[in-house]
């Protein structure tokens, strides 16, 4: 074989069943109860709706910056809902939809996002992992709960989420490298949502998809249509099947759009043209899996209104509860709890020393002191 | 002469320099099209083109190890970490080359880079947004950094560290990005690196601050001076690597009494270094042990709480009477 | 009773604890076929196999990164760096995760992990093989350091780390793997982490050291009584993080003077954090500055002239000797 | 397109000449000149040569550990020259073949291995970076002198080397990726040796082949038989001139053994066979050449002896020329040269409290004091 062009194996796929013209592909539909269908549509309406309100809380001040999820719904609620509860759900920042499709309390998410530690409350059963704001960090994570999965031969698999500018990262690399060599049951979902900040994916890497770059680690890759619920649930249902067989890891690169902006700090405008954005808004995830519900007398026509009121039923005390929550919060010296399981000497000292000051100097109801630190106009202050 | 900003100051400096020498390179995520998160690069990639103004993929160690090649053959890259807090994945470039190529190479080559991060909390940000880990680079040896502590600074530090055949660990409080505007003037300034400066006078107390921390210490200094009549000496120590200890020598020797105020964790932050070479080189003149006014040890907590990690003013104030008291 | 060195403690300590429990793990670069280029995991992988004795790919982000994930789901790595200086390419997954764990999570997870890797010069070793970077754990919150100072200690310490419900991050001093031989009791021993022992006693003065410098400073310690009939007593801090300092201060305040002896760069190293704490508490009882020994503030010199870079245990007494004239 | 298996470009090849048995490929044969061909065969045997002498040196304790380079001879020939000496060349530790190729004094590399700094001595005028003990952490490098030689329209290339074990870490990755998005003229010549110290390739990653890792960056990537410096010649010859037109970059895999230890202290029965070794001992790159250029006419036979002793003579006085140059070097107080360009202060004052001390205390030939540091029997203390 003097000189030959190499054949790859694994190969990779794309995947799209549901297009965005609404056209079904029958042969690759996937055989899901009506049941669960209307709640996959519900739980994406749901971290929609959830969205809008973080937006408009933000907004008024009331809470800081987040990472809104409008546009990928489908993306995150298509595979994490072919995880089951023992499963672990390792997420980057941008995973609202994913996190309610888990069970998360949207109040712990909102305290969270007004700044308060308490806002991350994980329940001793839960599989979830807290929020990871350092891009691709958490990749090595799934890979480390997967290594122990297989170990302690639990029968979880592990599904994390990405975006496509993390793929750039040396942690995704090396987090891949490693569950390929161990066969690791854990599910990589890389959201291209085709921006990381104001940086197009064209200009992430010069690699036609990301999906390929699963062959650089012996594992296949697909891509799919991230705004077609039902393709990537396909795709996410056979990686947690190979997952959980033994047959190891998976990456999923689901093609989507951030419709909104990078985070409530961001101003797109400056990086990109609204036409861009029109295009993908006429791929929007929800109408086109309400349509098909419909079509396929899943839901009745109207039925997506009973369950939009709903989901504003469901949500409407969040902000309430939130503040309820948040009055009930401990002082600043609250940072001080859970650096290690016992206290050591000088942080007893530190904080006792803290709290005498706070007494004598801090406002009785230990709000962190104004002074003159009011925040700078930050623009994009949120990375 | 205009009023600027500490953003309008950095970003003049990089229009200014890049102007001036062509071999000058700006690299990181977002520093392009969206002109930096903070906007302190903004306008320069339609000024100098993509090729030198790059946008970069989303990795740290590259961005930081690439610019490191790229001073090493001919230019003068300034790279932008988009917060110190990220800048750990690249700590291996950092330890590793940054800081010993002119070393490693016997003086053969020499690293001219700047690596740019905000720094410090008090944003309003997510985790990790508001780190101030200085002893990560002045620990190692071949590294300068710095911290500017006002627009004007921002500006002057800036370009001298361009144009520093070393590399440079610049370190922007983000706190003050825009709290407040100075005078920055039309000409050319550049400060020296390595020299502290005197901010404030006064023969009672020692004091020594840099960076987002200073302003509270100048304000702090003022109601001490104002409620007790005590004149503090405010240092900004602006230069943490190399450290300038001379002038803090200097006034402790005539004080008796310091107190070193930042931002970084207490233990094994820059302040122990401060107190160890006052220690080695003014005991005998010291009345009072120095106090260190820092954050706790503890990671620095989501924002609401993040105002009551940071030393207050009034945190300052009370080290102030009690250095003064015993 | 054996008489074992230190890599041969470790190794006892490490087939001892993958026996008693199960959720025990060891990962890294040729830890399993090659038992660790020190041979410190000799053996591990014939006696518990290759699930639980891991060669992993060459990726020391991912070893940590992994690490913690196991930690998180109910294994107790032990993982290792082969050497610390190249620790720095997993800095990130320290300081963003592994610190943070049980805070971030408020409790519901913590990261019962331990990070081994052996560091300090003296080997004729590479390049990047000699670091001694203390600091850049110990001023991250939520992490504990230890380092041994002899191969009791150092079985005796793994264990705890390896109990340890928080992340440790196991510093050995590969200077000492295979310089003597002590006693290691059969029966199992553990010492609690963040406890200092006094291993010389002595009312003239107070030495602080740790690790690799210890025997140097405990020889130190004789040279001085014998040629000068001072006594000084001698700490090995075992624990930088969480620091323990009231032995330390307890014994300054009896002798009045005191010396820290570390390999670190001088500026911002550990021993400006030991000064400080003394500063701050037992200021009135000093009778002379501090001294500090430690490696100068460049970067460790290939090997040939390494052991003059490292303190000596001349330059340890010159500075016994300053400190007790002034 | 609902599901699909994708097609990759680039797509990559594999690339063979001269084989183990001798066959020659003459459609592929490269059209080097004789004295060219004699030049790289003279490299490979000195590199060997010089090889042989500094194990020598280790083992009855002249210098430290090294990282031998005996097997790997064709592969870093082969690609070295096909670089000019405006170009770039960006080592790992192991490359003392293209050292020597480049240029280098192998009494500098003596010394160096003696543990002086003095021992690297770069020419101004030289564009050779210094050995990089961190594993891929040299990649980026060369990533960044491309970048600059593009914008700076030097017309020079970059090639930087590393091994099999190199391309798990994240420096790699992302100094790939930077690459293939900049499009920048460098070439990444992957010496896939089959171990990285005890770790075997198949245990380092489930990618199939490294070179396929090129494709998850839009790049071309080549699997050459490393052993067969021909083969090796072309590709580099090939990468160099696609980087220098401006197409970018190209990653080579040379597939090639590492005939001896891992470094000095490094002891291979541990976890590899004999068996392995000798079935690598017989596709030694060097005879597999001479025949080659025997055959050809290039050489008369006994040219070869005729070489080994000029590559001798060349060799022989390296040990005393370098003891002579110890000699001569500074005190311990050199190690304060070269942190900055100008000292500061404190490093002033540590240097003359330094030097005052050695004064007092060190001997008068200024050697490291010997004191009670004996080393420990380190096995393999070296990584
Ligand atoms: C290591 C690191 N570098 C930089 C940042 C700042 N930052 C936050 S999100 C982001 C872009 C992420 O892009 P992508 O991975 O595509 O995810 P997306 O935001 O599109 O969901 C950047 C640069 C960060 N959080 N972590
Ligand atoms: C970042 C880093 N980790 C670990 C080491 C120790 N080490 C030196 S060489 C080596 C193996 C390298 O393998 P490979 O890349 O295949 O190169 P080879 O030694 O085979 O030439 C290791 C683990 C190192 N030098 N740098
Ligand atoms: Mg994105
Ligand atoms: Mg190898």
């Amino acid at each position: 074989m003097p000189r030959e062009s190499m054949e790859l194996k694994p190969t990779f796929e794309t995947l799209s069943i549901l297009d965005e013209e609404g056209h079904l592909d029958r042969d690759l539909e996937p055989d899901l109860d009506d049941e669960e269908l209307e709640e996959l549509y519900r739980c994406m309406v749901r971290a929609r709706r959830f969205d809008e309100l973080l937006l408009e809380w933000q907004r008024s001040g009331r809470i800081g910056t987040f990472a809104p999820v409008t546009g990928q719904e489908a993306s995150q609620v298509g595979a994490i809902s072919a995880t089951g509860p023992g499963d672990w759900f390792v997420p980057s920042f941008r995973e609202i939809a994913a996190f309610l499709w888990r069970g998360g309390d949207p109040v712990d998410m909102t305290v969270f996002n007004a700044g308060w530690n308490e806002g991350v409350r994980i329940a001793d059963d839960a599989h979830d992992l807290p929020i990871a704001v350092p891009v691709a960090s958490q990749v090595p994570h799934a890979t480390g709960l997967a290594y122990a999965a297989k170990l302690r031969e639990t029968g979880n698999v592990v599904m994390t989420f990405f975006g496509d500018g993390a793929t750039s990262e040396g942690d995704f690399h090396e987090a891949m490298n490693f569950a390929g060599t161990f066969e690791l049951p854990v599910v990589f979902v890389c959201q291209n949502n085709h921006w990381a900040i104001s940086v197009p994916r064209e200009e992430q890497t010069a690699s036609e998809t990301l999906a390929q770059k699963a062959l650089a680690y012996g594992m296949p890759g697909i891509q799919v249509d991230g705004n077609d619920v039902l393709a990537v649930r396909v795709a996410a249902d056979e990686a947690v099947t190979r997952a959980r067989s033994g047959d190891g890891p998976t990456m999923l690169e689901c093609v989507t759009y951030r419709l909104l902006l990078h985070t409530t700090a961001d101003d797109p405008s400056r990086y990109r043209d609204e036409e861009e954005v029109e295009r993908w808004e006429s791929r929007d995830p929800i109408p086109r899996f309400r349509d098909y519900l419909v079509e396929k007398g899943v839901m009745d026509e109207g039925r997506d209104e009973v369950i939009a009121e709903e989901v504003e039923a469901s949500l409407e005390d969040v902000w309430s509860d939130a503040e309820e929550r948040i009055e009930g919060l401990g002082g600043p010296e609250v940072m001080f709890d859970h650096v290690y399981a016992e206290m050591p000497p000088e942080l007893t000292r530190q904080r006792e020393r803290f709290s005498g000051i706070e007494a004598e100097t801090a406002e009785p109801d230990e709000q962190p002191e104004a002074e003159d630190d009011e925040q700078p106009e930050a623009e994009d202050d949120d990375g | 002469m205009a009023e600027m900003t500490m953003v309008e100051a950095l970003n003049h400096a990089l229009h200014h320099e890049m102007d001036q020498d062509a071999s000058v390179v700006v690299l990181g995520e977002d520093v392009g099209e969206d002109g930096g998160v903070f906007r302190v690069t903004d306008g320069l990639i339609d000024e100098f083109g993509e090729q030198r103004v790059v946008d970069t993929p989303l990795a740290e160690a590259a961005i930081v190890g690439a610019s490191l090649g790229m001073a090493l053959n001919g230019l003068r890259p300034v790279c932008e970490i988009q917060f110190s807090g990220f800048s750990y994945y690249a700590m291996h470039q950092i330890e590793n080359h940054v800081a010993r190529f002119r070393w490693r190479s016997r003086g053969r080559f020499h690293a001219p880079m700047v690596i740019r991060m905000p720094y410090g909390a008090g944003v309003r940000a997510l985790e990790h947004h508001s780190e101030s880990k200085e002893v990560f680079f002045t620990h190692i040896p071949g590294l300068k950094l710095v911290a500017p502590s006002g627009p004007r600074a921002a500006r002057a530090l800036l370009l001298s560290a361009i144009r520093d055949p070393d590399p440079v660990i610049f370190f922007e409080p983000k706190l003050l990005y825009r709290k407040f505007r100075e005078d920055v003037e039309e000409e050319e300034e550049t400060w020296p690196l390595g020299e502290a400066r005197v901010v404030r006078e006064g023969d009672d107390l020692t004091v020594v601050a840099w960076g987002a921390m200073l302003p509270r210490t100048r304000e702090a200094a003022d109601v001490l001076a104002e409620e007790e009549g005590a004149e503090a000496e405010v240092i900004d120590l602006v230069s943490l690597a190399p450290l300038d200890h001379e002038p803090v020598a200097e006034s402790v020797r005539r004080t008796g009494r310091a107190v070193v105020v930042h931002e970084a964790h207490r233990s094994f932050g820059p302040g122990s270094e401060i107190v160890a070479r006052i220690m080695e080189d003014s005991f005998y003149h010291l009345e009072a042990p120095i106090h260190r006014v820092t954050a706790p040890d503890v990671t620095v907590p989501f924002f609401a709480r993040e105002n009551a990690y940071l030393p207050t003013k009034e945190r300052i104030v009370d080290a102030f009477r009690s250095v003064l008291e015993t």
